[in-house]
């Protein structure tokens, strides 16, 4: 075990600002990336499926197509 | 011969049309008729090879137009909605460049017939600026009487801004182009005076 | 015309999963699993640097932002020399699936790029006194990540698909051949203006653990980013082949859940 | 205008043509160099042996960004009128009349750079030796920055806010080529000699020469769908 107490691992020698800064600026951007690519699909999902509806209730389905596509 | 089989066009993401065949004979006309909107420019284009389809293959003297471009284009004429004209050159050098761009071999004095004959005499010298929008779709058609060797035609609303003389001799001259054995493929909301009726191909009733 | 690569085929070849309808759900099925990797591997990395490895000699801890920045530059330049492979692929046999892979991988490639630059800089703080040197390696990962924006705009700036498709993978093609160049022609000019002295090295003696600990945390990487790029091939198919059947199909399962 | 001589030099003598006829927008991007050029000494003050220090780089990224202005005008016109589209139907190779554009876009914009920049360099206190380099690398550099921003002219052709966009694009691979054009005056003046900075630029042009063509070809050709 490398460092006496959780202070000691926390302070990170002193270059805490430094190294946390780092590892948290990752970790932000990798669950945040994960989040939107989450997002993305169920937007896209919900988007064709409100097409779908949209077109399927149109008279005539390129008509209705043309004025929903946005 | 142009030749195509199961085509399919999506513009955007606007399905057009699919499963389209058609097939231009020697000495064949086709007119490609439907409303706006439903890829008539798209049709041709893709026709010439400018654009890919979705799916489906073109052949020309069966031959796919991917495989030999070359001998392809040398027996076509594309003529679009653009004129294909630089503001500052005048019609006479807008003619003589894209004869020249298109490989052809044509020397000044059949260009300016070509030109007085599509009613462009006194424009011959001025910048094409100032030309108006029927007098620059004319230096378009001009190259339809250079009596250039292309076989295949495609036209893309040659008819509009035309006055009605001119509309019977450009009728006049793809009837003769027809009847030489040359092939042209068209698209015009007005009917015109052809010597044989072109077989039509509506995209309305080609279903997606 | 285009070698029609889009009706599944019976064939057991691999080549079947070309199809984005086959591929849909093969993507489905693998990312979970990679996602798991990626994080077993985040975890035995981290346990690695932090609590086994030794601190360094000259550095003390700063040093081991190391584990993440080493990863996250190997793997900006791996993405980006995938996504030209994948655009060359795209070019050559016309299946619109390499397009869609190229395009889902670029947004990781710069959140990686991005990663390397934020970590390299706040490791050459207490190291060389400040945030940003022209230190080559340094100044070519700002380039590629200018390439990835680059890439990313103009397929984005295209309402086309298909255009967008072939713009991004000419100037992902034309990116690749220049990678190289840049770097080579960075390193020369900064040998050039600063001499040698000034640029990062790693940790002078890579003791064993240390090593490992960013073996393990590279392979983390890797399986994230496969996950998160399976993820978003998953919804960009989604979009792009709304027109058919299959994706009706796959709709109406979707239809209550969503 | 010269008889049909085939696309390459129909191609070249038009464009050339052009560029006369419409040699406003040539005198702009001359304008607008010697303008950049002149903005230095205000920004960086007058002081001679640190303007004689910057001289190089400061020609180079205004070169640079001139040639970036004038990108535009190398397809948009014809992509609007209509010619592009007959130019890539017609039967000859696309990379043929390509390079006749590109030659056309560098004879008209890049050229003027190099002969106006020893005149500029004077503004800098450069010194008499180095100008010789100096046009010798702009003369090598500014037909490899012609030929990779003839690429991202295709790829942005008709895009809204393309211009942005092909900044974006091509300056990531200006770079090498400012580093070793400037990178040659340097060496030349701290007296190590350029010849191995001009040979890889020479190298560079060769190489740009062979591959951009081809990459505008078929930029253009997905452009024009």
């Amino acid at each position: 075990m490398q460092w006496e107490s959780w202070s000691a691992f926390w302070d990170m020698g002193g270059f805490a600002a430094f190294v946390w800064g780092s590892y948290g600026v990752t970790a932000l951007l990798v669950v945040g990336e994960l989040i939107l690519v989450m997002r993305r699909r169920r937007d896209t999902v919900r988007r064709l499926l409100r097409l779908r509806r949209a077109t399927a209730a149109g008279v005539n389905g390129r008509r209705a197509f043309e004025e929903i596509v946005e | 011969m142009l030749y195509a089989n199961d085509l399919a066009c999506v513009k955007g993401d606007r399905p057009l049309f699919r499963g389209l065949n058609l097939q231009v004979a020697p000495g064949a006309m086709l007119r490609v008729a439907g409303p706006n909107g439903y890829g008539k420019t798209s049709l041709l284009r893709i026709l010439c090879g400018l654009a890919l389809p979705e799916s489906g293959e073109i052949r020309w003297n069966d031959v796919p137009i991917n495989r030999d471009r070359e001998t392809f284009h040398r027996a076509l004429l594309y003529l679009g909605h653009a004129a294909a004209l630089n503001d500052l050159l005048t019609p006479l050098e807008n003619l003589r460049f894209s004869c020249a761009a298109g490989g052809d071999k044509v020397d000044e004095d059949i260009c300016i017939d070509a030109l007085v004959r599509i009613g462009l005499a006194e424009q011959l010298d001025l910048p094409a600026r100032v030309l108006s929008q029927g007098q620059r779709r004319r230096v378009g058609l001009a190259r339809l009487f250079l009596g250039t060797r292309r076989k295949l035609w495609v036209l893309d609303e040659p008819f509009t801004a035309l006055d009605v003389a001119a509309v019977a001799d450009l009728a006049a001259t793809l009837s003769d182009h027809c009847a030489a054995g040359g092939m042209v493929v068209l698209t015009t909301h007005q009917d015109a005076p052809f010597a044989k009726p072109p077989a039509v191909l509506n995209l309305a009733e080609v279903a997606w | 015309m285009i070698k029609d690569m889009d009706k599944p085929e019976r064939s057991k070849s691999l080549l079947r999963f070309a199809a984005p309808q086959m591929f849909y759900p093969l993507a489905g099925r693998l990312a979970p699993w990679f996602a798991a990797a990626a994080v077993i591997f985040v975890g035995i990395g981290i346990w690695l640097g932090f609590f086994v490895a030794p601190t360094d000699a000259q550095q003390g801890e700063v040093y081991r932002v190391i584990y993440i920045h080493v990863a996250a530059a190997w793997m900006s330049m791996f993405v980006y020399l995938l996504m030209a492979f994948w655009s060359a692929v795209g070019l050559v046999m016309n299946t619109r699936l390499s397009f869609i892979m190229a395009q889902a991988l670029a947004p990781t490639g710069a959140m990686f790029c991005f990663v390397a630059l934020w970590t390299g800089a706040l490791w050459g703080k207490p190291t060389w006194g400040a945030y940003w040197v022209w230190d080559a390696r340094l100044t070519s990962q700002l380039l590629l990540l200018f390439l990835y924006l680059g890439f990313m705009a103009l397929t984005r700036a295209i309402e086309d698909p298909r255009r967008a498709d072939k713009a991004g993978a000419i100037i992902a093609l034309v990116g690749a051949i220049n990678v190289p160049i840049i770097y080579f022609s960075v390193k020369w000019w900064n040998t050039l203006h600063q001499g040698a002295s000034v640029s990062l090295n790693k940790a002078p003696s890579m003791a064993t653990t240390m090593l490992v600990g960013m073996l393990v945390m590279a392979i983390a990487a890797w399986a994230y980013t496969i996950a998160i790029t399976l993820w978003r091939v998953r919804s960009l198919i989604l979009e792009r082949e709304r027109h058919t059947e299959w994706v009706a199909a796959e709709l109406n399962a979707l239809e209550g859940k969503v | 205008m010269s008889r049909a001589l085939g696309p390459f030099a129909a191609v070249l003598d038009r464009d050339l043509l052009l560029a006369w006829r419409g040699r406003a927008d040539v005198l702009v991007t001359l304008a607008f160099f010697v303008v950049v050029v002149c903005l230095f000494p205000f920004g960086v003050g007058a002081e001679p042996n640190q303007l004689r220090a910057i001289a190089p780089g400061v020609l180079w990224v205004a070169a640079l960004l001139s040639t970036l202005l004038s990108l535009h005008r190398l397809f948009a016109q014809d992509h609007v009128d209509g010619t592009l589209e007959q130019l890539l139907l017609s039967p000859e190779p696309t990379v043929l009349w390509v390079v006749a554009k590109i030659s056309a876009h560098w004879i008209a914009t890049g050229l003027p750079l190099v002969v106006a920049a020893p005149a500029l360099a004077l503004l800098f206190d450069v010194e008499q030796s180095a100008l010789g380099v100096l046009v010798l690398s702009l003369a090598l550099g500014t037909p490899i920055l012609a030929l990779l921003g003839a690429v991202g002219a295709a790829l942005t052709l008709g895009l809204r806010g393309g211009g942005m966009l092909l900044a974006l694009l091509v300056l990531p691979l200006f770079v090498p080529v400012l580093i070793f054009g400037a990178g040659a005056v340097d060496a030349h003046l701290s007296g190590s000699g350029a010849q191995a900075h001009l040979l890889l630029l020479g190298g560079g042009l060769l190489g740009a020469l062979a591959l951009a063509p081809l990459a505008c070809a078929a930029a253009l050709r997905i452009a024009v769908e």
